[in-house]
């Protein structure tokens, strides 16, 4: 079988198959002899040679999250994300850094607004956050008012560059 | 002594209070809120109540509810933990109007240490050193004239504060109307009340504080320092006893020590309590902040250097015992150190990180300990504090304690959210941590561009994403390795593993 | 200092110097038998060479293939544990000429500690006490006549022995020759050396241990006492520090920790090292029994009073590092106790109890300390120690302790095996222990016809039993409840997880 | 659904049905309304009322292996086993008390033994076990000799009364 694992804007393939007692896994040029020593819960134990690792893996959607070694990783399953486009006006939108609600929305459609300005103020976990502007620009157009519990990565609004 | 206690709270300090009361033979009822049915504070009581959803203000603040709860299933007292109501006098006082004991100090010293600008005042007249400070309660015009006075970098602070919410540190006077509006904007909304004060901003301050414990019959201790200089955005992260700062000035702690038991003494104090100061590490002087009147989250590095169990002790002094030692009796042994585990991500200004817990693995070694509220399949949501768990160690030397720590945040596996793991592992590897050299700026000063190093993917973890996939995609299961079952996953078994009629 | 450790043992032993050697920053190889191919040791260490099949005779026993095992993966040192070829001579004489490091004593001293005539007679020698004895190496008749003159009760014992084996208690003449068959017979299957020795019983019998270390600088302090008076079958089951007996006899505990010292000098001692005495507690007098020139199973007791790390020190010291402390920078404070938890059947003979291990959760709370080589799904065989884990509790005073200690052996669950955990409980509830007042005879004394209470089946867990069938029956699933997925499970999920080409 | 368990030789039929986001369950003539709290590994977590009860389960063939407040149960899907029978020769048999290997047979077939005399030396785990005699009888067949590994409740030889 071949796994295509994103990872910091590169792709990896990875073939696996099983060959007797143990599985053969090629990543790119290098192939690896690999024996299985438990799979349990979310703990994948696996021996390459005489060194044995253990890794943890969760999944979430297309995400996969593995920690192996003292480090995380997050491979993304699915084919690179679509990049986020610019919108017809040839603004780009301002998402929310986290889940949270939007206390009060500082800037008017049509706005002309100074890098570094703030545009809303989100509440999360008690802690006041601050959306301000990547750039010069205007406010093309607000997808957000005050009251309104966004997600992370929703857009709050539109800033066209000027 | 109690056969029932109404916990107040949620998280891993329920979590706590539940496991100090299984060593006392006390049954547990918790109350919770509708977003914690499935918590682990909830599994572990002996009786759970629902008293609200997920919102503080229509659960884990609805005094009312909680007392009417505590009332109902036979509990003679409440521990409030720390947040919420914890530090609430008129819940303390409605607490005690119910019958029930409240596992905390009397409503009234409360209500004295709670108004800052009073607590203030008290301690200043038993001779404890505070901060220059202008009261507050004036117009815009009158703060400006204050902190002309006072002279700048001074802090703007909560009159009602504490947790570092409704603070901001003002350098010139520009900026003062605007951390003005700030601070009383959140001071009002976490604590219902947005008068403000100014005080003495000290640059190279280390924060320092003193546990006390009285009983009711006019015992009380100290239980040394703790030091938790290391802060981010006013949060204290990393907490430590001894304090390194201390440890060379044996003199220096034992005046703070002593200020602290006049402090607490001056309330008429009884019960747990912690007395905040602010240390200037080019004087050496020494200021009083604030006294905590509730157990703190920082407990069990006191805990591990002194052998005193603070919760078992909290609920004896409410039941009425005697404390079981004098202060020649105890001692601070060893070196602890405890950092705050949070979904944060601190690449990006600490902001909280939500999302499902896909996998928790604690660590487990020798003198390490874990104070967790949550396990895999838990969410970090909106509503609470992110803190995932607090990892605590101990070893006889600071050094050792340091090595012990990083091993334990390397061996912490949590999938799911963003943690500030690698970052407490950077911070502790900081040449100033290692020396000692904390102050609590340390993390605004050299980690403000902080970003996890980006180590590059192994091959050994796409073998593990692979392997991971093939096992899960129904090919042909490896016969050698051990796979455990779990009998209750939502998917059929394929065995034929099907019983009753 | 070593950048590479091999392990020679396994279990949770194994899985406790790994840890150590984590905190140190070296990397550690195991060996293991095929039995053991999956174990948490295993899994733990960075490096895993397989060394033969299941009986240790083919594998944790042959030296060379460890030795060899050592050289081909880079080691510089060796770690025997405790068991297996720890306590051999010859083991740590190959060591050393294959240019690696033994982490434990010179060859000369297991040699001259380990024939227990030689060693008493050393010990007499600087003037430590004894037990009246017969050195044996005579004819069944002269045993007999040896025994006459030391009169009855008395102690057969294997000249090489060790943890229980190959000795009996002989009350009466006509016992003696079926004991002494079946002491040679366990000896010389054990140590592979059936020669015997007759000494002194003493019927109010204290077990009681100095821990001793030095350093290749001529450098050595004592650690204080452990007490382990509580056994079953001569083996140990539970341990403290300080001993009951000694915290009132301060005078006492001076005399043989200075004995202990003087008996360790006496071999040149070097690195960790444990002398064992046996307490009359009518007379207070005090006798050296054997000394143990290696890590004892239950040091993590003196880890905990003291906050001295045994097995890092071990490390240090086998790498040339003076001792980092004197005598008098060492202390013992608060309490610990550990107790073994074993698979065995209490009610029945204590027989060991083999089988799979369905499910076993170690208990999390504050103080606690959980040292185990297995986990969920591994399997308790007939070739090995039937040891599940190690449980220790630190606290302030005895009596919390043993509370600690209580209700964390009620959280311990272990599912598939029988195992000694409700013994336990009762041991530690019993007047005579409660009071401190324990001698080796007291679960022989007090326990010998103890069966489990037989609790009567609540509905609570008929009800759980039902559920978790209808919930593995492929019944509708509860969707309000969380239901945690396992991605390796065997059985096919059914919800379209499916990736890749 | 109808589930039987067996346990110290007690029979206890137990019914258990969804309920809307509840289950019914039936316990002789107690009927509880019980709410699924978590099911996660071999946890179960359940509430009954403002109480919540934690029970951890494991399966070994038709044994359930069950863990609630602190205590232990074994409880058996089966029907009851049927008991020990008597060989023909009205002999019963005295079987392994564990798992482990025959060091010695001390008797011979034929033999007349007294209560309490050792039949055979077993060995498991370095330590010596000693199967001897429960009644004063006769050794009508030995069904193990040195050397053979026997499991756990594996009949060693059968012993008649006399």
């Amino acid at each position: 079988m071949e796994f295509r694992f994103e990872h910091a804007g590169a792709l990896h393939r990875v073939r696996a198959e099983r060959d007797g007692e143990s599985f053969r896994v090629r990543v790119g040029e290098r192939t690896y002899l690999v024996e299985l020593v438990r799979a349990a819960g979310n703990e994948l134990v696996f021996r390459l040679g005489d060194q044995v690792l253990t890794a943890y893996v969760g999944r979430d959607g297309e995400t996969l999250h593995l920690a192996i070694d003292g480090q995380c990783f997050k491979l993304n399953l699915a084919k690179p994300a679509a990049r986020r486009k610019a919108s017809e006006s040839g603004a780009a939108s301002l998402s929310a850094a986290m889940h949270g609600q939007v206390v009060r929305v500082l800037v008017a459609e049509g706005d002309l607004v100074k890098r570094g300005q703030p545009l809303v103020l989100l509440e999360a976990m008690k802690m006041e956050i601050r959306v301000t502007a990547p750039h010069d620009g205007r406010v093309v157009r607000l997808l957000c008012k005050a009251g309104d519990v966004v997600q992370r990565a929703q857009p709050l609004l539109e800033l066209a560059e000027v | 002594m109690f056969t029932r206690i109404l916990i107040a709270n949620r998280g891993e300090i329920a979590v706590r209070v539940i496991r100090a009361c299984r060593e006392l033979g006390i049954q547990t009822v918790v109350v919770y809120s509708e977003a914690d049915a499935g918590s682990l504070a909830v599994q572990l009581a002996d009786h759970a109540v629902l008293i609200g959803s997920a919102p503080p203000s229509d659960s884990y603040l609805r005094a009312e509810r909680i007392v009417e709860a505590a009332r109902r299933t036979g509990c003679q007292a409440v521990h409030p933990g720390f947040g919420f109501l914890s530090e609430n006098a008129a819940f303390a006082e409605m607490v005690r109007e119910a019958g029930l004991t409240f596992i905390g100090p009397t409503p009234e010293a409360i209500r004295a240490m709670g108004l800052k600008t009073e607590a203030l005042a008290r301690v200043r007249a038993v001779g404890v050193p505070t901060l220059p400070s202008y009261a507050g309660g004036g117009s815009l015009a009158d703060f400006q004239r204050a902190a002309d006075q006072l002279g700048y970098p001074l802090l703007v602070k909560a009159v009602a504060g504490g947790g570092g919410k409704g603070m901001r540190v003002v350098r010139t006077a520009a900026k003062l109307p605007e951390a003005l509006e700030a601070c009383a904007r959140e001071a009002g909304k976490a604590f219902a009340d947005d008068r403000l004060f100014l005080e003495r901003y000290i640059e190279a301050a280390r924060h320092i504080e003193v546990q006390v414990l009285a009983d009711q019959h006019g015992n009380m201790v100290h239980l040394f320092e703790r030091e938790c200089s290391i802060q981010r955005r006013h949060q204290k992260i990393i907490e430590e006893s001894p304090s390194p700062y201390l440890a060379a000035r044996p003199e220096l702690r034992a005046a703070m020590c002593e200020a602290a038991l006049r402090a607490a003494q001056s309330v008429n104090y009884v019960n747990a309590g912690t007395i905040e100061f602010i240390v200037d590490a080019h004087t050496g002087e020494f200021f009083f902040l604030e006294m905590n009147t509730r157990l703190q989250v920082e407990h069990p590095v006191t805990e591990a250097v002194t052998d005193v169990d603070l919760v078992q002790l909290q609920i004896r002094i409410a039941a009425g015992e005697p404390l079981p030692f004098r202060q020649a009796d105890l001692y601070q042994r060893g070196h602890a150190i405890e950092c705050r585990i949070y979904a944060e991500d601190p690449a990006n200004h600490f902001l909280p990180s939500t999302g499902d817990l896909l996998y928790v693995l604690p660590p487990s070694a020798p003198h390490i300990r874990v104070d967790s509220g949550v396990r895999t399949g838990d969410s970090i949501t909106i509503h609470y504090d992110p803190m995932i768990a607090k990892l605590i160690v101990h070893a006889r030397t600071r050094p050792e304690a340091i090595r012990r720590l990083d091993a334990a945040l390397a061996a912490y596996v949590i999938l799911g959210v963003t943690t500030n793991i690698a970052f407490l592992r950077d911070v502790l590897a900081h040449p100033d941590f290692l020396r000692g050299e904390t102050t609590t700026r340390l993390v605004e000063r050299a980690f403000a561009d902080w970003q996890p190093r980006c180590a590059p993917l192994p091959d050994s973890a796409l073998i593990a994403a692979a392997l991971s996939l093939l096992l899960q995609s129904g090919a042909p299961a490896a016969h050698a390795a051990r796979v455990e079952s779990d009998p209750f996953s939502p998917w059929a078994r394929l065995d034929g593993f099907r019983v009753g009629a």
